[in-house]
């Protein structure tokens, strides 16, 4: 049984159309989105509301989760990377962590051939 | 006796007119504090912009009309009989069901008004009671003072138009007595080396804040112009006619909310480096409620100074409250109305120049010692009465809403609605 | 002559106002009924409280208000020539231009009140068909008997002021006829036990139903006030002119206004333990509905005791036909409408002490007869052509939208819409 | 003397009520605007909506008035002296400051049209210098020419009654040259097989869009029929009166509106498959726009067949400013008020046959080619005064927000707003 | 000690319901529910908004997590997708993954006892 | 290469800036924070809804999720049930489960420097 990995990608919301275009060239074509709130080094600006200081640290991200088998993590990653870096701080960290089982509910299928 | 009916009719159609608009200004409340406030209690402040309406409206018509409009007992107050719960046919006394309707949404704008700065925190219970309490005696008397032609500040020349005094002034000195003794919402301020430190607390929809705003607008051209409360005096000349001067408070109402609101945007972008949203929104309201007791006697340029100055007063005012005195006021109702409210009362006493009033400007000091005088009158009647019926619930544990249910939310909590957007975050049956 | 002009000019003028502000109950309606249904409905139910008045404004102008108000055919049915169509000079026939707009906008409120309870699984189609012959029949001739002088329930003396009847009761009967024919939303009821039992839906946005119920409120002060239809009435004495009718009939409606929602909210907190906000604001329109009929000849006594029945009313009235009836009726419109618009006609009979009228108070039965003969008359003529033709449209299967698209939204699927909130959950393009 | 009273009260009530109608659009302009974008622009847009009013009702008092109203130099221009800064007692000038207050809120509503198409990627303070300059000159001039009695255009026989050529086709044409010169919001338009292909940018709340809709064509009641200025003119005969004339205006203001918003509801239905919802809230602005220019003048059956058109024009213009010229206009304001602004005062020429005016229907050509012409003049007049002033903000880079900052949203760049709906989306302090 | 495992199940909004009903009745007495979006095979339909093509391939979908310890995973599975199943593309997938540690903050108590 | 874990939290949405801070102070400089719906023992009031009776059995919860490395999950988990604790139902849980690889984008960065 090849080995199933979920990937876990979380980066700015509006690189979310490319990056989808872009794994979707190396053939995923199952993802799932979340929309999260991210704390990280990058901070929202110091703003005012009212005239009170406020910092915002819980900015908008999203999470893009897929379950890979076939397809190398490396490849995803490589392209992740491409598609996501800016250089700039909010880029984004990408987690890499193991699946047991599949199962695809419409057809019962298993594993591999669930992707 | 044709003259008779056609200026009846069309000066009831003007109270009809502004009493519909004023009316209407109760959306703006809701809409406004709603916005400023958070999703949790959502559906709890838009409930307390109705209720203040509901029973305000009964009460009023029950005795406050009465109070205030009935024949004065050495211009302190008027005897509630007569207009006492008015029950006659339509047809027997010429005009009082029309000024007993436009009265009634005045009164319910006072109550309003402090339903903002006491949101997200409150017992309902307490709403319910307070802002009953408001509309019974606590408006109609001191309304009775200053609008009845016998009350003693109206006789001594005391002049507030259209109720930046009474209406606002009053709202906003209530509101400020009832902040401060609730106590702020929990995480508005927290002690940061020894110091209080002020959080922002951010509303949950700022559109439909400002949505609120333009509507109050919408409703101050009742407010304001058809205080006038004629737009037809036969008994005057074709070119002393009411119609002119509420002509004239058209421009000078939406000069002062114009240039108090520009104020506003240019002194945050200024202070705070970003033009200020709320800030602006609230701007706006600074300048209506600024102009509105002295909106009849003073010129267009004089109103937009009035503007200027209310714009500055509540960029400032709220910073102040909120960052020095540490009251929690989420929608800056002391400051728009309180603050801007007793500027506005003072700015007759300066600025007033036409409709036979003269202020300082015109060389009359009489007038401003009056105007002075008066909101004095205004602030501490209803610092003290706020006082006293704020403090009572407070000490019986009735004022305050219990920890719990502030940190889970109002609306779930009084109102048995998990969320005013419950569909927005799926909920189910068992 | 200058008198005829003067009283053209403001009465015209009065229309307008009231034309005006009945419009916009359009915008009440469709904030009221978007927000309390779900978010996957919200552009469908906008665009069905839009369309409903597009039709209904065109059908109204080419046959409605001939069938209404043209010549009577034995006070049955207006022949709608020369009303019909309208399409002359602005200065050839007196008035009429005028009244056709408000008599356009008391139509379409009629067609409007149905798309609340028939919310969140019509096909849209239907929809567009049933609301159109709402416009093109149902009501205009119901609306010859009651409101042409020469139809044939006037004549008999049954009164109905501003339309509890004609447009509520009317509305809310097809509406109740609607609803049961088409069944309820998918998971609105669950068997347990062999019983049906009723599930919660709560609505996505209760504020905006709020404002939504603010702004009826607001065009309320049209709907009953202008149904003077003038405001001089040179024939008469000025102590008997119709502006001092309207005056009182502010009074009387918004204090019916007032005591059924603080009714509904006392009822309410009492029953379920918590002051219910959509209820409570279910109660304004309850209150506003049941003094439509009688609010130029009760008392404001006599309305606050309708304003506290039409409360209860409504409170009783959505739970039984939820929980008893299992009709499912997202808004409520069948107890607002329906149920508080038989109770206002009725309550005519009961209360009627101005104006002319007599009703049992005052020892008179022949008025309460006549109220319940022409409630009934109404109530059949609705029912009777709403089943027809719900009916047929039900058994071509066109009446209700597929089980697919109901469940995920006839934004999606009726009108290519992912949602009304699209931006709230990013939706993009390949 | 009495006459000259009632008829100068009524006349001024009836200006009070379109100007407080008219204010009342900039909030269905800015939930419109606000609604069909997105919501990290909801502030801004929001904020902007406010802005244009503030600046623009100080300088067109300041200014704009006289610029418009002026004695008249040539026909070209008025002189500002005299209505420059209007700053008289109440009682001094008859009628001008009510006249000021409907035509402030005219000005405005030209102003705020550019607001839409230019949304969401403009920079804050590019926006408070060009709308200023718009209420300014660009307006008030052009005003000028049509609505002063001297003005050349009204000289020639012009006639755009309540403003499709002067605030709509002028605030369109506006709106498309700032929005070419801006260029498409990022993301809007991609290359595909080398050809730009247009992507869907979904607004955020359709339901608020869809109030705004409701909104603006209840302000369009005070728009199109109050732009009579009187309701009563004593030296006319009883049938001449202006009211009878305002009573037409409802129904062909209304009927354009309705028969336009039918037309694009089945057009699109046809086209794409769907019954559209946003097109058909734009259908109805179309045929309002559409028939201001001729609302007095035209037949109803004639304002049906207007609006019928302009249901066309808005959606094929809509699709073909976007996908053919790819010009990026968020809302649709340049084919909404340009295109249909454009459409209407055409219209004029061809169906006038009312209130004095005779269309090609009638057999005159005449008016026709004074119609084309003036629309010629207006469109380059704004073309040309746009074109400068908006190249000019675009090559000092003023114009446009910076890129990061448009990606981000202009709430949190520009306002240090992190959200209009920040507390949906929990936002803390350090 | 019993082998932990987390089970998240990817499916339409509207079965939900059923779902949660179903796992009850084996006696999963916890999840956690998170509104996603869901790329995969099933697209939205393709719409037309103001006269532009435009196609949604995120479509709203509901995540399901729960760790389960006592109860089988297989038990899980089968009941989940005998509930989910249609037979119609977008019936939605099932990951299992592993999960070393549990604690249950009211209790401090952790694993098998904090489910 | 020392390990890397997820430790992910489920709370009460009140506590989560307080958590946040607490979290701050060990020095975990990155998480990644979600809103769900959380069923569990914890059940929304019983409500009437227009006269229904009605039950929430969703409630509005937050999911905390932060890869560590360096610092000892125990720590964290010590930090979190402190912080957390209040001793009613619905305090909520801790999910520790295995990260096999950690990419920061911005940099290239793997594992333990991704952190
Ligand atoms: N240790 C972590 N565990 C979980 N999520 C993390 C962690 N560190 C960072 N993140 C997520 O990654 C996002 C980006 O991280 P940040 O430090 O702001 O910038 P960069 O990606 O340049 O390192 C954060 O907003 C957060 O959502
Ligand atoms: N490889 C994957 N990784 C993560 N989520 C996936 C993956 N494949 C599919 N999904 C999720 O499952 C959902 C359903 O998948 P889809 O391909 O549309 O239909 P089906 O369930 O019939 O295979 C998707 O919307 C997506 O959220
Ligand atoms: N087995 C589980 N798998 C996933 N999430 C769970 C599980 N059990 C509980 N949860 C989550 O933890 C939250 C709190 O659990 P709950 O049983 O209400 O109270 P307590 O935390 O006191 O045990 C739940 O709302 C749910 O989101």
């Amino acid at each position: 049984m090849p080995e199933m990995t979920k990937v876990e990608i979380i980066t700015r919301q509006s690189k979310l159309e490319e990056l989808k275009t872009a794994l979707n060239e190396i053939g995923i074509t199952g993802m799932t989105v979340t929309n999260v709130l991210g704390y990280g080094q990058q901070k929202g600006q110091k703003q005012k509301y009212r005239g009170v200081d406020y910092s915002v640290d819980l900015l908008p991200k999203v999470k893009v989760e897929m379950v890979v088998c076939a397809i190398p993590v490396q490849q995803v990653v490589d392209v992740a990377v491409k598609t996501l870096r800016t250089g700039e701080i909010g880029d984004g960290k990408i987690f890499v962590s193991p699946v047991t089982r599949v199962i695809k509910v419409r057809t019962g299928e298993e594993d591999e051939k669930a992707l | 006796m044709d003259m008779e009916i056609f200026s009846g009719a069309v000066n009831t159609l003007w109270l009809f007119i502004g009493g519909i608009l004023v009316f209407f200004m109760q959306a703006g409340f809701a809409m406004v504090e709603t916005g400023f406030t958070r999703a949790k209690n959502a559906g709890n402040i838009t409930m307390k912009n109705c209720v203040d309406f509901l029973l305000g409206s009964v009460v009023y018509w029950i005795i406050g009309y009465g109070l205030m409009y009935g024949t004065s007992i050495g211009g302190v107050i008027g005897i509630p009989f007569g207009q006492f719960f008015m029950n006659s046919s339509a047809y027997e006394p010429t005009m009082s069901y029309a000024s007993l309707f436009f009265q009634t949404v005045f009164c319910a704008t006072t109550a309003t008004i402090v339903s903002g700065a006491m949101a997200e925190r409150t017992n309902f219970k307490a709403y319910v009671l307070y802002s009953f309490l408001i509309s019974l005696f606590i408006y109609p008397i001191a309304g009775h003072w200053v609008w009845s032609p016998d009350g003693w500040l109206s006789k001594l020349g005391f002049h507030d138009f259209a109720g930046s005094g009474i209406v606002h002034s009053m709202g906003g000195t209530l509101a400020f007595v009832g902040a401060a003794i609730l106590g702020p919402r929990i995480g508005k301020y927290k002690i940061v080396n020894g110091k209080k430190e002020s959080c922002a607390i951010p509303g949950h929809n700022i559109v439909i804040g400002a949505l609120g705003v333009f509507i109050l607008w919408f409703g101050w051209f009742g407010f304001n112009p058809s205080s006038t409360q004629a737009l037809i005096d036969t008994s005057l000349p074709s070119d002393s006619q009411p119609y002119l001067l509420a002509a004239k408070v058209f421009i000078t109402t939406n000069l002062s909310a114009c240039a108090a609101a520009t104020t506003a945007l240019f002194f945050t972008w200024k202070r705070y480096g970003k033009p200020d949203v709320s800030m602006t929104l609230n701007g706006v309201l600074a300048g209506l409620v600024g102009i509105t007791a002295s909106c009849d006697c003073v010129s267009p340029l004089s109103s937009l100074i009035i503007g200027i100055i209310a714009g500055i007063i509540v960029t400032l005012g709220i910073e102040f409250i909120d960052t020095k005195l540490h009251i929690d006021d989420p929608v800056g109702a002391v400051a728009v109305h309180g603050l801007c409210g007793a500027w506005g009362v003072i700015a007759v006493g300066i600025f007033a120049n036409d409709n036979g009033f003269e202020g300082l400007i015109t060389g009359n000091f009489q007038l401003f010692a009056t105007q002075l005088l008066g909101e004095i009158v205004l602030i501490a009647w209803a610092a003290l009465t706020g006082f006293v019926i704020f403090k009572l619930m407070n000490v019986t544990g009735f004022l305050r809403a219990n920890k719990e249910d502030e940190l889970t939310g109002l609306d779930a909590t009084e109102h048995g609605l998990p969320s005013a957007y419950a569909d927005f975050m799926p909920a189910y049956k068992d």
